[in-house]
């Protein structure tokens, strides 16, 4: 037996290995600098971020839209055009939230490189999570994910509540992983010792009720990454507490991450009628419960927080699709709907970064006026609020346009209409925030610090891309067919 | 292709247009000038059409443009047509209309809208123009609705005052309403003749057919169609023409200035309703049970208006039920079947209700628009010009002969005459009795008129003692004009009898000749015709010379009358008007005030906003609201949560399985 | 009696022992410490398994082997994690009470 | 070693695992859980080397009671509760429920194990001991380092930025740092609290 | 019709279209203090529209009765969504009316809106697009997209520069919306479903042969589309967001409202929801005629008794747009002409009555009629153009408001007697709610002393009437060069529902 390492292997890990040593290069050039310098915005940081993240990218690219690979490290991962979309999404994500962190941090007082860091590891962790084609890797990458994050939601550490939230995430967490370790364990035994997805699919396993266990176990422990009711407990909390920027990158990375993996892991087990039922009723109360209970939300936060609840919801209708086996197809709005979820959310979260700034405050009165001292994140903050609600010229319409589609394509009537009916709902607390911009006049005791250079990036780019998938969604849409597609070979 | 016929009623419409415009920036002479001068050119091209109708024999017709109009299926032409009966309505109009204009330059002299008084003037010449010369049912109807229109413009003229407008609303509502059912016959005739045009809908044939289908009506059962659409239509004229139950608008449109109240509410527009019954002639001819209708609600107007106009104290009132009077003999008329008669009325009343309006014009206009008759008395020394026009005007209405009156009220009555008698209908012999009755009546009612008017001791303010004095120029010549008309009118229709030649009625083709009867048959009738007119002459005398009586020497007997029971009795019912007004208001109009804001109350606040909206949104809220409430922050909650999740889809599951594998 | 039943029936019961630590006790040490109880307990379950197959496997003989062998690394990292995470608590609040911990509600 | 030894070390393993953890999770003072845990990952380890797992089973020892119980006991004694701090735990009736949440959990767990037929087939074939055996390098450092070189690098060189990430987490974490904090003057609300 | 014109081959109905929004955002480049070049830029933006419009009616044959100039391009391949445009004689009357209003909306903001007047400006430049768009597009998808899209500029000009409870007005107004847009909108992907295409006339034809939609289905899918097109005239009880919308609008936003954005409900119904579900249509038509007809009667009952010059004309539009309603739902020509001249009518002369208040407002702050009375002396020519307003309002006969009233009103007593009556009555109610108010604005005594001071028209806000006006008489004397744009194609849509 000799260790050899194909070109396919080297090029396939290139990414999430250029993210680590993004992130240690960052630790080391911020080494020995002393307290008073977490003040500065330390561009130099976010320089050797951006640097590095977009190498990752152009590494994830370079075999652009081709097919899969096959598997990689004796099945460890694989190099699709599925993996890559996943992992493109959260490193665009972590480029946009390094880019931020100076300005955020700094006002804080708070600026190490240890935020940047974890944010190259975890991306990279989330990357392979994204290409991951076996329990171990899967279960390995979601666990380095998960630590990061943890870090990330309790990083400033001065703060009670930070601290508090973070500590809640971790309790959960590690509970859920029990439940996911247990899950792979039964699916490990019954299909005759496979760890690989395909000996998975190709195995006998599939009818045992172990199995079936097993796979709900799993389902269960992506559940709590992706906050679906009812695993969601930690998110409002962590949501509202931890730092802004953490926020914005659990709320898109995290999530999307975990439905990449999630689908991935379903599209291979599948899981038959019973376990689209239970998919089915955890999408429809995480609909209703997220969208109730953001309706009355004050803090900003929280109300994204319970919208990612609900958004959950809607995203696992396709799954609900792809697991009843009513057709694979309709897995591909998940990543469509998970790039416009990414543009969106960062826009908003790009505007609440804003106005916390220097205040942390996030309440939505906070935004009165808005639209008179700073247009430009009036804009950005309505169209992510329009997106979100799913109003047309945005990509969350597409977004929402390709789920339901899939919905009533495969029959799932009921679900699509509570989608619908809950749709209805969120537009009440989405434009809560955009009544406080537009109709208010500003609150005089509320003084605006200048946004940062890199939210103000963050948030033009990511509205215009919010707006431009929404307008021409074609490219994006045949994308994310094909690279659904290309999971099964 | 006559398109000068155009310009009849488009001269007036360019008085409209330049005065409303530029009036006040052109001065009171120029606004004059405008205004009286495009009229008295209509006239003219009027009087040449007419002309060429006599000489030529055959009616003109403008082929004009399409109006509401899809290929095929609705096709309504903006055309005109100008016949005899148009020929005769346009001249009246478009004379008695320059006189008005005329007289009103001195009327409204120094009025700070005398420019917009002008040019509705002119307005409504324009849609009362087109109502007359209109090809067809819905360019009438503009007209119908446009002079509705001006006339509530004119009412309202006065507008700082709100009675002048609610009295303006009142009579555009109660036009509106008549209109509606206009609305429906133009609907039923368009729907079942295909078109709307004159000349269909007065051809014989296709009223025959069309005669022949019923309508099912809910709770009337089945009824004719052409019973149906006549009665629509006459619903209509009774709104324009104020008969019962529409007619309570026309004394409150008095509000408007006198030679508003002489020209609209007099002499032109209210009788529109009559000269549609006229255009319409063989389709109302087809509809008898309708024309018994017609008559008995035309003969009711006219004893009801005259038991009103008795208790009336204000001058104009006192015309203004006059003329709800007088109308009510036309429809009365037109219900016996004698639309020439009618017609006939129509254009006399013209005359003299128009002289007696602007006689009462000038002596408000004297008396510094004081109107009220009790407030004066005596006038006849400081108006004698007015005074002897104003006479001749109440006795061609109380018909004396030869004045005008007198010919055209006779054909009436002897018209309800030869029905009643002559042809033995009982319902025809009621009415008849109850014109007969009236035509007394007239004739007491305005005698009091004068007498309280000008005649006896003055009871003048004192203030005004010795300003009053008569109003020359323009006032007087139009008085003089009319005066002359209303004494000479009558002769245009001489009957045959009488050894006239009929010719109004002939000319306007609404007399039906004699030519089928026998000699003898011809004799018989004109025996009759004898008695009614020695009747009518008798009843019209004793109710001159009771008036006379009464107001002169025999006020004991007035007195004595006025204090007795029934004469009390009957003089607060006139004086209030029977509580006509108030009973409609109390009836319908406040009550559907009343539901209206209820039900805004009741639906709009409460049931649909309040209930149905507010309420989901609050039932939402609160669901939101308990769902926060779960999420307590609490950790061994949070894990319970998880657990109790994790416990119920594993329990979910198994169940499942379990019922999978037993199938 | 030593059966992959018996065995999985073993790591059922510690997992659930493990749960019922993490759920009924409110001293944050005790409830990490049950959390390692938990993963332990699954540890049992897959070496089990992968000894159950171990010659016809399709990842390997060692594949479960392997698998806890990761396990136990990451279990390592979440404890140094947890563990800060309290010293962090312990500083803020003075105490290791799980019920402490309920400022953010709603 | 006969079967009959391995079924006896088994059983004995089994009970001390699951008395052990009963302790955990009922001692009142955290040090008593820690030393009970300690037993119990012995006895896991135990189990693992039963299991044919040998070099398993010393990692286990290695890293659990050796590492992470050191840690756990290091932080312990960092807080120092004496038997007077110990918070109070929640009441029976919390208690009951948790246990009764934690018995459903292993009763359907229990079901799913006993209806499974892939189970059942495993077990059809003997119990452990009586299973085909194994090479005897199986479990060694030797064969099971190549599988995880081979099969599992990817994994493998995973794990040691998941330790990183920990490492610089628990450093950023627990580190005492000089405050650096902006003067309470300007905090709202209370919540951020200057670092001691 | 113009041979060099056609032979250019210009994407007319495009430039119409995207003209506005492409002024939108060339507008966002002008510096927000230059307040006169944004207002002269924005109206010239709407003038170009206009003269695209025009250009559109010079291309536009009168003979042809199916969809006209036509522009068809992939859009989302992948969905199956396209850009896809058309004008046919349903659709040609409400873009140029919306084309024909926008300038003189501008115009009428040059002194109402003086506050982010460039965020006004630009909101509507983006509504106009959305309006045009919407009656223009043939792609279900596309369709929802303009239809949507007008929801936002709306509710920011309602919410932003509207009056003291515009908060709750714009929010209730956009909720109202969503609800009935969203049960559309899954509406529409089960046709897509079902029918394997986003396209209009493509969907038509093969429900109408290879793909036919069972009776349930019709009645879920007829009540989707008409909830949410309901909503939007609005039809009783659905009408609650109207008078508040109304009330608390700015000006510019009220003539919108109730000049084009209503119409699109009606213009639903005809385009979508009758013909794609006719037999549904056809078994509800008595309950929609009910509604209608209760709208009526209902909306006149209202408009009497409120206090608020916007709120009783809300209520107005509520009766007004109850006779269109029950136009769509007579399978006639003459109904449905009648209807399309509605509402067009109702365009003009509410929009024109918008406009009116909107001047008064800015010069007495109050729409209470209380606060008015006695103003015909003091503002004569305002009188008079108000009162041609009114007067096309109540359906005068020679104004444009009784040619669309008189042909629904036939259609509809023609075919259906009884709802001809008690629709008819509603011509009775119009003139007593709308002369009560006259009365009560315009004349009596002046009760309040600042009345005696108001201002009468400028020449701007002439020239803004005047179109109006121009109109009124053009539609009211002359309407046979619209009704036979608009016959054709009825002619072929009264065939194919009664097939």
């Amino acid at each position: 037996m000799e260790l050899t390492i194909s070109r396919a292997e080297i090029l396939a890990i290139l990414p999430a290995g250029i993210l680590f040593i993004t992130g240690l290069v960052q630790l080391f050039s911020d080494l020995g600098k002393n307290g008073d310098d977490t003040r500065s915005e330390k561009t130099h940081l976010a320089m050797i971020g951006g640097a590095g993240l977009l190498l990752a990218l152009a590494a994830l690219f370079v075999q652009g839209t081709a097919a899969s690979t096959g598997s990689l490290y004796a099945g460890a991962m694989t190099d699709d055009l599925f993996g890559r979309m996943g992992a493109g999404v959260v490193m665009m994500t972590a480029l946009f939230c390094t880019l931020m962190s100076g300005g955020y941090l700094a006002s804080s007082a708070n600026n190490r490189a240890e935020f940047y860091a974890l944010i190259c590891f975890c991306a990279g962790a989330m990357a392979l999570l994204c290409q991951a084609t076996n329990l171990i890797s899967v279960f390995v990458a979601i666990e380095t994910l998960s630590l990061a994050v943890y870090v990330l939601a309790g990083y400033f550490k001065e703060n009670r509540s930070a601290s508090e939230g973070a500590f809640k995430y971790f309790v959960l967490g590690a509970f859920s992983s029990g439940f996911l370790l247990l899950g792979m364990a039964f699916i490990y035994g019954t299909t005759g010792g496979s760890i690989s997805f395909s000996d998975i699919a190709a195995s006998n396993g599939q009818g045992d009720s172990l199995f079936s266990i097993g796979t709900l176990l799993i389902l269960i422990g992506f559940s709590f990454k992706i906050g679906a009711v009812p695993f969601h407990s930690w998110v409002p909390d962590v949501y509202q507490a931890s730092p802004t920027l953490a926020v914005g990158w659990m709320a898109v990375a995290v999530k999307a991450s975990s439905f990449f993996a999630l689908c991935r892991f379903l599209l291979f087990t599948g899981g038959g009628q019973e376990l689209a039922q239970i998919l089915a009723a955890i999408s429809v109360v995480s609909m209703l419960l997220g969208n109730l209970a953001a309706l009355n939300q004050r803090s900003l936060k929280r109300m994204m927080a319970y919208s990612g609840i609900a958004h959950t919801g809607y995203l696992l209708i396709p799954l609900v699709i792809v697991v009843s086996g009513e057709g694979a197809s309709a897995g591909a709005s998940i990543p469509f709907y998970l790039f416009a979820y990414a543009a969106t959310t960062l826009a908003a979260f790009g505007v609440i970064t804003a106005i916390s700034v220097g205040t942390d405050r996030d309440d939505v009165r906070d935004l009165d006026g808005l639209a008179r001292n700073r247009p430009f994140l009036a804009i950005g903050l309505t169209i992510a609020l329009i997106s979100l609600a799913g109003i047309p010229l945005t990509a969350g319409f597409i977004a929402k346009l390709m789920i339901l589609q899939g919905a009533v394509s495969s029959g799932f009537l009921t679900l699509a209409l509570i989608a619908i009916i809950t749709t209805l709902i969120s537009v009440y607390y989405y434009l809560r925030p955009v009544v406080a911009m537009w109709f208010r006049e500003p609150r005089s005791s509320f003084d605006l610090v200048p946004a940062p250079w890199g939210v103000i990036f963050t948030v033009a780019v990511c509205a215009i891309a919010t707006v431009f998938i929404g307008i021409f969604p074609g490219w994006l849409v045949d994308l994310s067919r094909l690279s659904v597609e290309t999971i099964l070979g | 292709m006559d398109i000068h016929l155009l310009w009849i009623p488009l001269l007036p419409f360019l008085g409209f247009v330049f005065n409303g415009l530029l009036g006040r920036r052109i001065g009171t002479r120029a606004v004059s000038a405008i205004a009286c001068g495009l009229p008295i050119i209509s006239f003219l091209i009027s009087y040449r059409a007419w002309r060429h109708v006599v000489d030529v024999g055959s009616p003109q017709h403008w082929d004009g443009f399409p109006w509401i109009w899809i290929d095929g299926l609705v096709e309504i032409p903006f055309s005109l047509h100008f016949d005899g009966l148009a020929a005769v309505m346009c001249l009246v109009i478009t004379g008695v209309g320059s006189i008005i204009h005329l007289y009103s330059i001195g009327y409204m002299r120094g009025d700070p809208g005398y420019h917009r008084y002008f040019a509705y003037l002119n307005l409504f010449m324009t849609f009362m123009l087109l109502l007359v010369l209109g090809d067809n049912l819905l360019l009438m109807f503009i007209g119908w609705e446009g002079v509705g229109l001006c006339s509530y413009l004119l009412i309202g003229f006065w507008y700082e005052d709100d009675a002048n407008c609610a009295a303006g609303r009142k009579a555009f509502i109660m036009n509106r309403i008549g209109d509606f059912a206009f609305l429906l016959g133009i609907f039923l005739c368009l729907t079942h003749f295909g078109t709307l045009a004159m000349s269909a809908l007065t051809d014989v044939n296709q009223i025959q057919t069309v005669a022949a289908q019923t309508l099912t009506i809910p709770l009337l059962g089945s009824v004719g169609l052409v019973t149906t659409i006549v009665v629509l239509l006459f619903i209509g004229a009774t709104g324009k023409s104020a008969q019962i139950p529409l007619y309570v608008w026309l004394p409150d449109a008095m509000a408007g200035p006198t030679p508003v109240s002489a020209l609209i509410h007099a002499a032109t527009m209210v009788t529109s309703g009559v000269y549609l019954c006229c255009r319409l002639m063989p389709l109302f001819q087809a509809a008898p049970a309708a024309l018994t209708l017609i008559a008995g609600i035309g003969a009711c107007t006219a004893l009801l208006a005259a038991l009103i106009a008795f208790g009336q104290n204000d001058i104009k009132k006192v015309l203004a039920y006059s003329t709800v009077s007088q109308l009510g003999y036309m429809f009365f008329a037109i219900g016996v079947g004698a639309f020439s008669a009618a017609f006939f009325h129509v254009v006399t009343h013209a005359f003299f209700k128009a002289l007696l309006f602007l006689g009462s014009g000038s002596v408000i206009h004297a008396m510094h628009h004081q109107q009220d008759m009790r407030k004066m008395g005596g006038l006849r020394k400081q108006l004698p010009f007015t005074h002897i026009t104003f006479l001749v005007g109440t006795l061609a209405i109380a018909g004396v002969p030869p004045l005008a009156g007198f010919f055209s009220k006779d054909e009436i009555l002897f018209a309800g005459f030869e029905q009643g008698f002559l042809g033995g209908s009982g319902a025809a012999m009621l009415f008849w009795g109850i014109s007969f009755l009236t035509a007394g009546m007239t004739a007491f009612y305005m005698i009091r008129c004068v007498a309280m008017t000008f005649w006896g001791e003055s009871r003048i303010d004192p203030d005004l003692e010795g300003k009053v004095h008569e109003p020359g120029g323009w006032i007087g010549l139009s008085l003089l004009v009319l005066a002359i008309a209303s004494a000479l009118g009558g002769f245009l229709n001489v009957p045959e009898f009488l050894g006239g030649h009929a010719s109004l009625g002939h000319f306007t083709g609404l007399q039906q000749g004699h030519e089928g009867l026998t000699e003898q048959a011809l004799h018989a009738l004109h025996a009759a015709e004898w008695q009614s007119m020695i009747l009518s002459l008798l009843i019209a005398g004793s109710g001159l010379l009771l008036a006379f009586h009464c107001y002169g020497k025999g006020k004991d007997l007035r007195r004595r009358f006025i204090e007795s029971g029934p004469g009390q009795l009957l003089g607060r019912l006139s004086a209030n008007k029977f509580y006509v007004d108030e009973f409609y208001n109390s009836v319908f109009v406040r009550p559907f005030e009343t539901i209206s804001h209820l039900m805004f109350i009741l639906i709009d606040r409460i049931l649909i906003d309040g209930i149905l909206v507010s309420g989901t949104a609050l039932l939402t809220r609160n669901v939101g609201h308990l769902f926060r409430k779960m999420q307590t922050g609490f950790i061994p909650g949070y894990l319970l949560t998880f657990a109790c999740g994790v416990l119920v889809l594993l329990f979910m599951l198994l169940n499942f399985l379990r019922q999978g594998g037993a199938q | 009696m030593f059966s992959l039943a018996t065995l999985l029936y073993l790591s059922a019961l510690l997992f659930s022992i493990g749960t019922y630590g993490v759920l009924a006790r409110r001293n944050i040490l005790v409830v990490l410490m049950s959390l390692e109880l938990m993963l332990n307990a699954v540890n049992i379950a897959i070496v089990s398994f992968g000894r159950a197959h171990a010659l016809t496997a399709f990842s390997g003989e060692h594949g479960g082997q392997i698998f806890t062998l990761m396990v136990l690394a990451v279990a390592a990292a979440e404890a140094a994690i947890g563990l800060s995470l309290l010293l962090v608590i312990w500083r803020r609040w003075k105490s290791i009470d799980l019920r402490q911990l309920c400022q953010l509600n709603g | 070693m006969s079967p009959v030894m391995e079924h006896l070390f088994f059983g004995l393993a089994a009970v001390v695992a699951t008395v052990s953890s009963l302790l955990v999770v009922t001692r009142r003072n955290p040090i008593y859980s820690a030393l009970f845990l300690i037993v119990m990952l012995s006895a896991v380890a135990v189990i693992f080397m039963l299991l044919d797992a040998v070099f398993l089973g010393f990692m286990q020892l290695l890293v659990y009671a050796g590492a992470i119980m050191v840690l756990y006991l290091f932080v312990i004694m960092l807080i120092n509760p004496r038997d007077g701090d110990l918070s109070d735990e929640g009441g029976a009736p919390e208690r009951a429920f948790a246990a009764g949440v934690a018995l459903l959990i292993f009763s359907l767990l229990s079901f799913a194990i006993s209806h499974s037929q892939q189970v059942e087939k495993l077990d059809s074939a003997g119990s452990i001991p009586a299973l085909a055996a194994v090479p005897d390098s199986h479990g060694s450092v030797a064969s099971f380092g190549l599988e995880l070189f081979h099969n599992h690098l990817l994994v493998f060189e995973l794990t040691s930025v998941l330790i990183l990430v920990g490492i610089i987490g628990a450093v950023h974490l627990a580190m005492r740092r000089r405050s650096t904090s902006r003067s309470p003057s300007t905090v709202g609300d209370g919540q951020v609290t200057v670092d001691v | 019709m113009i041979p060099e014109l056609e032979s250019f081959n210009l994407p007319v109905l495009s430039l119409i279209t995207m003209t506005p929004a492409v002024g939108a955002i060339l507008l966002s480049l002008v510096d927000r203090n230059n307040k006169a070049l944004l207002r002269q830029a924005a109206l010239m933006i709407s003038c170009l529209t206009l003269l695209f419009s025009l250009l559109m009616i010079g291309n536009f044959d009168n003979a042809v009765g199916t969809m006209q100039l036509e522009e068809q391009h992939t859009w989302i391949e992948s969905l199956g969504i396209s850009y896809h445009l058309g004008v046919d004689g349903i659709s040609v009357l409400l873009v140029l009316l919306t084309s024909f209003s926008m300038p003189l909306v501008f115009l009428s903001t040059w002194s109402a809106i003086d506050d982010r007047v460039k965020e006004f400006q630009i909101a509507l430049l983006l509504l106009q697009t959305g309006m045009i768009g919407a009656f223009l597009a043939l792609d279900l998808i596309l369709f929802y997209f303009f239809y949507e899209a007008m929801l936002i500029p709306m509710y920011l000009i309602i919410g932003i520069w509207g009056g003291r409870e515009r908060i709750y007005a714009a929010l209730k107004f956009f909720i109202y919306t969503m609800v009935g847009s969203l049960l559309m909108f899954l509406a529409i992907l089960y046709l897509y479903q079902h029918t394997g295409t986003f396209d209009l006339p493509l969907m038509l034809e093969r429900i109408r042969s290879t793909h036919p939609l069972g009776p349930d289905q019709q009645f879920w899918l007829f009540s989707a589309f008409t909830l949410s097109f309901a909503i939007k005239v609005p039809l009783f009880p659905l009408h609650t967001w109207l008078p508040d919308a109304h009330v608390q609008a700015p000006t510019a936003g009220s003539v919108v409202l109730a000049g084009v954005l209503l119409k699109m409900g009606t213009y639903g119904l005809l385009r979508f929801s009758i013909p794609l579900f006719s037999d549904a249509a056809f078994d509800l038509q008595g309950v929609m005629c009910w509604l209608a007809i209760i709208g009526i009667i209902f909306g006149a009952c209202m408009a009497l008794v409120q206090n608020d010059i916007k709120k009783l004309i809300a209520y107005s539009s509520v009766s007004h747009l109850g006779f269109v309603v029950l136009a769509c739902f007579i399978p006639s020509v003459e109904a449905i002409t009648g209807g399309i001249l509605q509402m067009v009518n109702h365009g003009l002369s509410t929009g024109m009555l918008f406009l009116m208040i909107g001047i008064i407002y800015e010069r007495r702050h109050t729409r209470e009629l209380a606060d008015y009375g006695g103003l015909a002396k003091v503002i004569p020519m305002y009188t008079i153009f108000f009162l041609i307003a009114v007067l096309s309002s109540i359906g005068l006969p020679g104004l444009n408001g009784f040619v669309g009233e008189f042909l629904i009103l036939f259609a509809v007593f023609r075919d259906f007697p009884l709802w001809g009556v008690l629709a008819s009555t509603g011509v009775v109610l119009g003139a007593l709610y709308l002369l009560n108010m006259v009365k009560r604005f315009l004349f009596g005594p002046i009760v309040h002393e600042e009345n005696r001071t108001v201002a009468d028209l400028s020449v701007r806000e002439i020239i803004y009437l005047l179109p109006f006006v121009v109109m009124m008489f053009w539609l009211g004397l002359y309407p046979a060069p619209f009704i036979n744009m608009v016959k054709p194609t009825l002619v072929l849509y009264v065939e194919m529902l009664k097939s």
